[in-house]
């Protein structure tokens, strides 16, 4: 029997290695997106998860509002990554440094 | 339900979206033309629904919203300081040459999410304002297409704003998942009855995501990269109504929702507090660019309104809403000084030695900004030191003595690098021509703020104060 | 009406203070003095009061001050006896020398600052005198001080005054620690410092002993010592008195004012008030008795060989006191408080007398560069003479005198005649005082108004001729030159080529074409009224002060009056009552041999007698001693705490430390802050995994 | 709080796993180091690609247009997801369910416009 505890341990994971993504990758700002959306596919995990768990229909309806905010998210990303780009000629991650301190 | 009295106590967000989309045609079809007359609008439906939020008050769609007189507060603020960054805005992008009707609609939009974040009463409305916010807060940050390091600073507020989000949102499902509610009323009641394990992972993980909007210590790495890289009215909306909103969230999140487990955050609470004023007034030492500068100052600031949150009490949440407000004068104040700072060639200029010698050159506004530093550096008859007096008699009076005490001590770190900005414009000579001054609404505005930090403003403190209690008496 | 006498100055001095230069020299000059003048018209009634027997001791309550458990008293002004007598000196000295600084400070350019000060100083040695209890007294003690402090310091500009200035201020230090401890104490073991409760409770404790560390002393004398140190300090006795002279950098009408009249004073109107007291330790009175006496000799003996005509005056002073200290000890305190009252007569005339000598010869305070001023100056001459007869006492046993005769001969003569252990030696050194007072008094008049001029040399006066018609500031330069000059001549004066000629004081006759001008008539007026108190005031009020019969109903009780101690002193042998006179007579004997007829011999004297010449000149070496003997080690611990402990602890652990740490940690900072994305997320990343760990450990 | 000792072997079995996971990985490394001959060449270290030289680089870049078209069709696209539990339970949500998606579609047609005025759909 699959329990609520094994889709935590699957969402932890991917959350883990959504966050690993993020600063393990130095190449490609497009690899930071794509980890963002990783961790936001835990979270949903969890949120359905525990929905069908506690027999309460909030989890997936807060899961589909996260889907939508995702999806807003990952347009915008990706529009700031094209201005980026268009004004640097790069999205490796390494250059993103113009200001520090 | 019902659905009408609902939709009224929703009102000022209803008069935003609507405004908004109606304002967004508008640039869609008349462009760059328009901005000014969008720009007006937009204070304009800004002003609506200020009045429109203390109109009604009461819960609305069932316990998601909440129109309290904490929520007036909040709402309140958000609105004066974003029609603020609004009226500072139009020459700065004039003179870039991207003076564009979307970034009222944008600031609409966003105080459309700062709105529903302070009135939040449930974590699916929380999550929502949140992100509406940052959404238009990311677009804005790189509005400046042409300029590299505003794409920067939009990219990484992006992708940390991004991950601290996701972190909340993880927190928010084992919040969810050991609660078995979103609501604050129902998170609360289960909580009073004992806490798991997994229901404090999630607790601390909210906190760290809201840590993440407010800039606290160690969340604050995004600050002043995008401070220094976002337009400059984009930074001093950052700095202010953002801000409030968070904080407003954060106090709310913990009171209304994890207030029957205290002790779990509090140390948590203390720890970036105290963090946050340190690390904010540390760094800051080091910095040459003035709006850098500036975002370390807001570090610090943040800590000390931590403090008033630390204690726990009505006096406290309090304190931090008059802090709020002198903070949010002390800041728009400054960011209006230093974006009349302008080369021969008219454009911006924000180091730290651009300001040498200012009292020379333009004694009214070297007289602002002293007035505006010495304010945030909570030096006595200015209405800054009210602030931090509010918040550590709260913490006095929670029990918090060690935690004031710090917390004193640390911010005479901070009093330093204010204190050498006033050096710098009164005591140095002059070494780049500057041109000061631009346009009207700029120096109005600083002078306003100005006098509003001023010894005078002890006079709004019978207001202030009141508007403050009735606030936070509505969260206990 | 004695608010008004008190207050009337103070407000005076606030204004004209603040206002300063923003309401003018005039209007500073006329608030100022007018104040004192009213004040001073009003003193006199209730002085007249007193004498006449009409009047009795109350005291004025003004307002609440502490009430803080059992240490509880109040600001309220006591008026009796000893307050009126005190009230008189104060204001008519004070009024007078308001107005002959009008022609004295003329020139100078912060005149309102200086006539706020001298308000001031009024005020608080009025507060002094009228004081209820100890920490009132203490209050208008420190007033004076500070008065003191500022007047010496006036002209700021000059090293020398600033200098002095400290001096006088760090010295009083001394003493008023004394003063303080002895206030402590007297809380400590009466449980209260209101004056009249402390003198009833007095007797009880004599004997009684007090522990400090394990060393059992007795208490009375413990506290009347404490209390006589405060006294020494600001009296200026033997020991702490190195102040005194160096405070003639200050203004002439200053010296007269503080420096002799009044503020030096009030150690010895601190001893009378609290007579009581000190009567119950004879041990703190044989004390009072020697320091009183041997200062009187010591003073007396430098006075013989200054050449600056104010320190003079003020080793005469100096010596002065201790006739009252002593007169104090043997317990004639009405003796004391009667030389107090007609010295200060007659000492302000001398000091006002001079300082219109100064005046006329142009800020030259150099004896040696005077004589012939006789005819030159004929009113400053006569006040100065009559100044002279009294200090000396000039009399006729029997018959009358000047002030001084009636006032110091009644303490010698009651030093013979009392029986304390000590009186004894006080007498002699009184009458040997008495001859050296009358030598070195009239070598002053000799060397001032006898004489050819010898005028020539001096600088100022060189200066004067030269450039009076176009400088028009030149009073102020001639303060800076003052400053410059006299002091190093002073010190330097047994070996540089300059001080050789001035031992012989024998300088090339010539006028050098300088005409003095005798001084305007603010400064005269004062002259000559106190030339009238220099002359009748022991006759008119020695009965009074000092008769058996009557001065007990004039004291009142306010001090510890011996009756039959002043019957004894009018029944010592007809020698006793001529020895004063004849030491007089043989000092002004030999003056005149000295400075008269055989004028080489000064200098004969002085080289043939030159060590003691030279001890003389340096004043006993006490400066130098106390250099070696304080200042010294305690600049090598001040530079030891200032090296060591400031610098390289508490600076470098503190301020320095906390600077570097913070700056180290600023640069750590800046560098965490690296500009990489996958850095600032790592922070964060941590920052959830520390928190996350910390609830968890918990 | 949680008694560490019964972990003890998984760490004991970590400790050997690493160890001779290790052994796997390096020895060979070491052997081959020490026996085999190490002569690299321009072509021995050129990567391969299917038998041909290296065209290009392998990450080539797209044109940023199609960033624009994706970005647009990931929001149009994922609100829909909302129409299918909207659909499903419209009988229960009632009028104001079905009023409160028709404002929200409102809403996404006014975005659309929007785009479609300022020109974010054209390909040139």
């Amino acid at each position: 029997m699959i329990g609520i505890e094994h889709y935590l341990v699957v969402s932890s994971i991917l959350f883990v290695m959504g966050v690993l993504g993020i600063f393990l990758n130095r190449k490609n700002v497009i690899i930071i997106l794509m980890a963002i959306e990783l961790i936001l596919l835990a979270v949903n995990i969890n949120l359905v998860a525990f929905s069908s768990a506690l027999q309460d229909l909030t989890g997936q309806i807060f899961a589909m509002f996260v889907l939508t905010v995702a999806a807003g998210e990952a347009a915008i990303g990706l529009a700031i990554l094209v201005i980026y780009f268009r004004g640097r000629g790069t999205i490796a991650v390494d250059d993103v440094n113009r200001m520090k301190g | 339900m019902d659905y009408g009295q609902s939709l009224l106590i929703t009102l000022p967000e209803i008069i935003l979206s609507i405004g908004g989309l109606v304002l967004l045609l508008v640039a869609a079809w008349s462009g760059a033309k328009a901005t000014r007359a969008v720009s007006i609008s937009a204070v304009a439906l800004l002003v609506a629904a200020g009045v429109a939020t203390l109109c009604y008050t009461g819960d609305a769609f069932g316990a998601l919203y909440s129109g309290d007189q904490f929520s007036d507060f909040g709402h309140v603020l958000i609105y004066i300081a974003a029609a603020i960054s609004l009226m500072i805005a139009p020459r700065f992008f004039q003179r870039a040459g991207l003076a564009r009707a979307e970034y009222p609609i944008l600031i609409l939009y966003a105080c459309v999410g700062m709105g529903m974040m302070v009135s939040a009463t449930d974590f699916l409305t929380l999550y929502i304002g949140l992100e509406l916010n940052s959404l238009a807060a990311y677009v804005l940050a790189s509005f400046l297409r042409t300029d590299e390091r505003s794409a920067e600073a939009g990219l990484k507020y992006f992708v940390l704003g991004a991950l601290a989000s996701g972190i909340l949102l993880f927190g928010m499902s084992l919040v969810y998942g050991f609660t078995g509610s979103t609501s604050f009323v129902a998170v609360l009641g289960s909580l009073g009855g004992g806490m798991e394990t997994g229901a404090l992972f999630g607790i601390v993980f909210v906190l760290a995501g809201l840590a993440f909007k407010i800039s606290a210590v160690p969340f604050h790495m995004w600050t002043p990269d995008v401070y220094e890289g976002a337009p400059t009215p984009v930074t001093a909306f950052f700095a202010s109504a953002p801000k409030v909103a968070a904080t407003a969230l954060t106090v709310r999140v913990a009171v209304d929702a994890f207030g029957t487990q205290t002790l779990a955050w509090q140390q948590i609470i203390i720890f970036i507090a105290l963090a946050s004023i340190i690390l904010g007034g540390v760094a800051a030492i080091g910095q040459t660019n003035l709006k850098r500068l500036l975002a370390y100052s807001s570090i610090n600031n943040i800590g000390f309104l931590l403090i008033g949150l630390a204690a726990g009490t009505q006096e406290g949440i309090s304190a931090v809403l008059v802090y709020l407000s002198i903070y949010v004068a002390m800041t728009l104040g400054s960011f209006a000084c230093i974006m009349q700072l302008r080369g021969p060639d008219g454009e911006p200029r924000e180091e730290l030695s651009d300001i040498a010698g200012l009292s020379q050159t333009n004694k009214g506004l070297a007289l602002a900004m002293a007035i505006f530093m010495f304010s945030l550096a909570g030096i006595p008859p200015l209405f800054g030191f009210w602030g931090k007096v509010v918040v550590f008699d709260a913490a006095i009076g929670a029990g918090l003595l060690p935690l004031a005490v710090i917390g004193i001590a640390a911010s005479v770190i901070g009093a330093f690098y204010y204190i050498k900005i006033v050096k710098l414009m009164y005591f140095d000579e002059s070494r780049t021509v500057l041109q000061t001054g631009d346009g009207k609404a700029l120096a109005w505005i600083g002078a306003i703020m100005a006098l509003l930090v001023s010894p005078l403003g002890y006079f709004s403190i019978p207001l202030l104060g009141g508007f403050a209690n009735n606030a936070a008496s509505a969260l206990f | 009406m004695i608010q008004i006498i008190v207050f009337l100055p103070l407000l005076a001095a606030i204004v004209a203070g603040l206002a300063n230069r923003s309401i003018g020299n005039v209007p500073a000059k006329v608030l100022t003095t007018g104040a004192l003048f009213v004040s001073c018209a009003l003193s006199w009634p209730i002085f007249l009061a007193f004498m006449s027997g009409n009047e009795s001791a109350y005291v004025q309550p003004v307002m609440t001050w502490v009430r803080s458990g059992g240490f509880d008293f109040d600001w309220a002004l006591r008026v009796d006896t000893l307050t009126a007598v005190m009230l008189v000196v104060i204001t008519s000295v004070s009024a007078l020398v308001h107005l002959y600084s009008w022609g004295y400070m003329d020139e100078d350019p912060d005149q309102p600052r200086f006539f706020a000060y001298l308000s001031l100083f009024t005020f608080a040695m009025l507060m002094l005198v009228t004081a209820d209890n100890l920490v009132q007294m203490f209050f208008g003690w420190e007033g004076v001080g500070l008065a003191s402090y500022l007047l010496i310091g006036f002209w700021f500009r000059k090293p020398s005054a600033s200098a002095a200035a400290i001096k006088a201020f760090v010295v009083n230090r001394v003493g008023d620690l004394g003063f303080m401890l002895g206030i402590f104490g007297v809380f400590l073991v009466f449980g209260t410092v209101s004056i009249p409760e402390i003198l009833v409770a007095a007797p009880d404790q004599a004997g009684s002993s007090i522990g400090f560390l394990g060393l059992r002393v007795d208490t009375m004398s413990l506290l009347c010592i404490l209390l006589f140190i405060g006294a020494m300090g600001k009296s200026a006795q033997l020991g702490l008195h190195t102040w005194l002279p160096d405070a003639m950098e200050g203004p002439t009408p200053v010296s007269a004012l503080i420096h002799a009249a009044t503020m030096v004073t009030a150690g010895v109107f601190m001893v009378c008030r609290l007579s009581p007291l000190f009567e119950t330790s004879q041990f703190a009175l044989n004390f009072v008795t020697i320091v009183g006496a041997t200062t009187a000799i010591f003073a007396a003996t430098i006075g013989l060989v200054q050449t600056d005509i104010k320190r003079v005056i003020a080793y005469s002073t100096c010596s002065q006191l201790g006739y009252m200290f002593f007169a104090a000890g043997v317990g004639a305190y009405g003796a004391a408080m009667f030389h107090l009252f007609t010295h200060a007569f007659f000492k302000a005339l001398l000091f006002l007398g001079a300082g219109s000598v100064i005046h006329a010869m142009h800020h030259e305070q150099d004896m040696r560069f005077y004589g012939g001023l006789r005819k030159q100056i004929p009113v400053t001459f006569w006040g100065m003479m009559a100044g002279t007869l009294a200090i000396t006492g000039v009399g006729i046993v029997g018959l009358g005198g000047f002030a001084g005769f009636y006032s110091k001969d009644a303490i010698i003569e009651v030093a013979f005649a009392a029986d304390a252990p000590y009186a004894g030696y006080a007498w002699f050194m009184g009458v040997s005082a008495a001859l050296l007072t009358s030598f070195y008094s009239w070598r002053l008049m000799f060397l001032t108004f006898w004489g050819k001029p010898r005028w020539a040399d001096s600088e100022h006066i060189q200066h004067a001729i030269h450039g009076h018609h176009n400088d028009v500031d030149h009073a102020t330069h001639a303060h800076e030159e003052a400053a410059a000059d006299n002091p190093p001549a002073q010190e330097d004066a047994g070996s540089a080529p300059h001080a050789h000629a001035a031992d012989a004081e024998q300088l090339p006759d010539g006028t050098g074409g300088y005409h003095p001008h005798e001084s305007p008539l603010s400064m005269l007026i004062p002259l000559i009224v106190l030339s009238v108190g220099a002359v009748f005031a022991g006759f008119v009020f020695h009965n009074f002060f000092v008769e058996p019969e009557t001065a007990g109903a004039f004291w009142q009780g306010s001090l510890a009056f011996n009756e039959p101690l002043m019957h004894a002193m009018h029944e010592v042998p007809t020698w006793v009552k001529w020895s004063s006179t004849a030491a007089m007579l043989l000092g002004l004997l030999v003056a005149a041999l000295m400075y008269l007829r055989e004028t080489d011999a000064p200098r004969q004297v002085a080289e043939n007698l030159s060590p003691l010449y030279k001890f003389l000149l340096n004043k006993w070496y006490f400066d130098e001693l106390y250099t070696l003997i304080f200042v010294r080690p305690a600049f090598w611990f001040g530079r030891i705490f200032w090296k060591g402990g400031d610098k390289g602890v508490i600076d470098r652990f503190g301020p320095d430390g906390v600077a570097n740490v913070v700056r180290s940690s600023s640069g750590l900072a800046v560098r965490f802050q690296s500009g990489y994305l996958y850095s600032y997320a790592l922070v964060m990343l941590l920052g959830l995994v520390g928190l996350v760990t910390w609830v968890m450990v918990r | 709080m949680v008694d560490l000792s019964q972990y003890l072997p998984i760490l004991l079995f970590l400790g050997v796993a690493i160890a001779i996971s290790s052994i796997f990985v390096f020895l060979p490394m070491g052997v081959a180091r020490l026996t085999g001959a190490h002569k690299p060449t321009a072509a021995k270290l050129a990567e391969y690609e299917c038998g041909f030289p290296a065209f290009e680089d392998s990450r080539s870049q797209f044109d940023v247009r199609f960033y624009l078209v994706a970005i647009l069709f990931i929001i149009f696209d994922l609100e829909a997801a909302f129409l299918f539990p909207w659909a499903v339970s419209l009988e229960e949500i009632g009028i104001a369910g079905w009023a409160t998606m028709m404002v929200f579609l409102f809403e996404l047609i006014i975005g659309f416009i929007y785009a479609w005025k300022v020109g974010a759909l054209e390909w040139e």
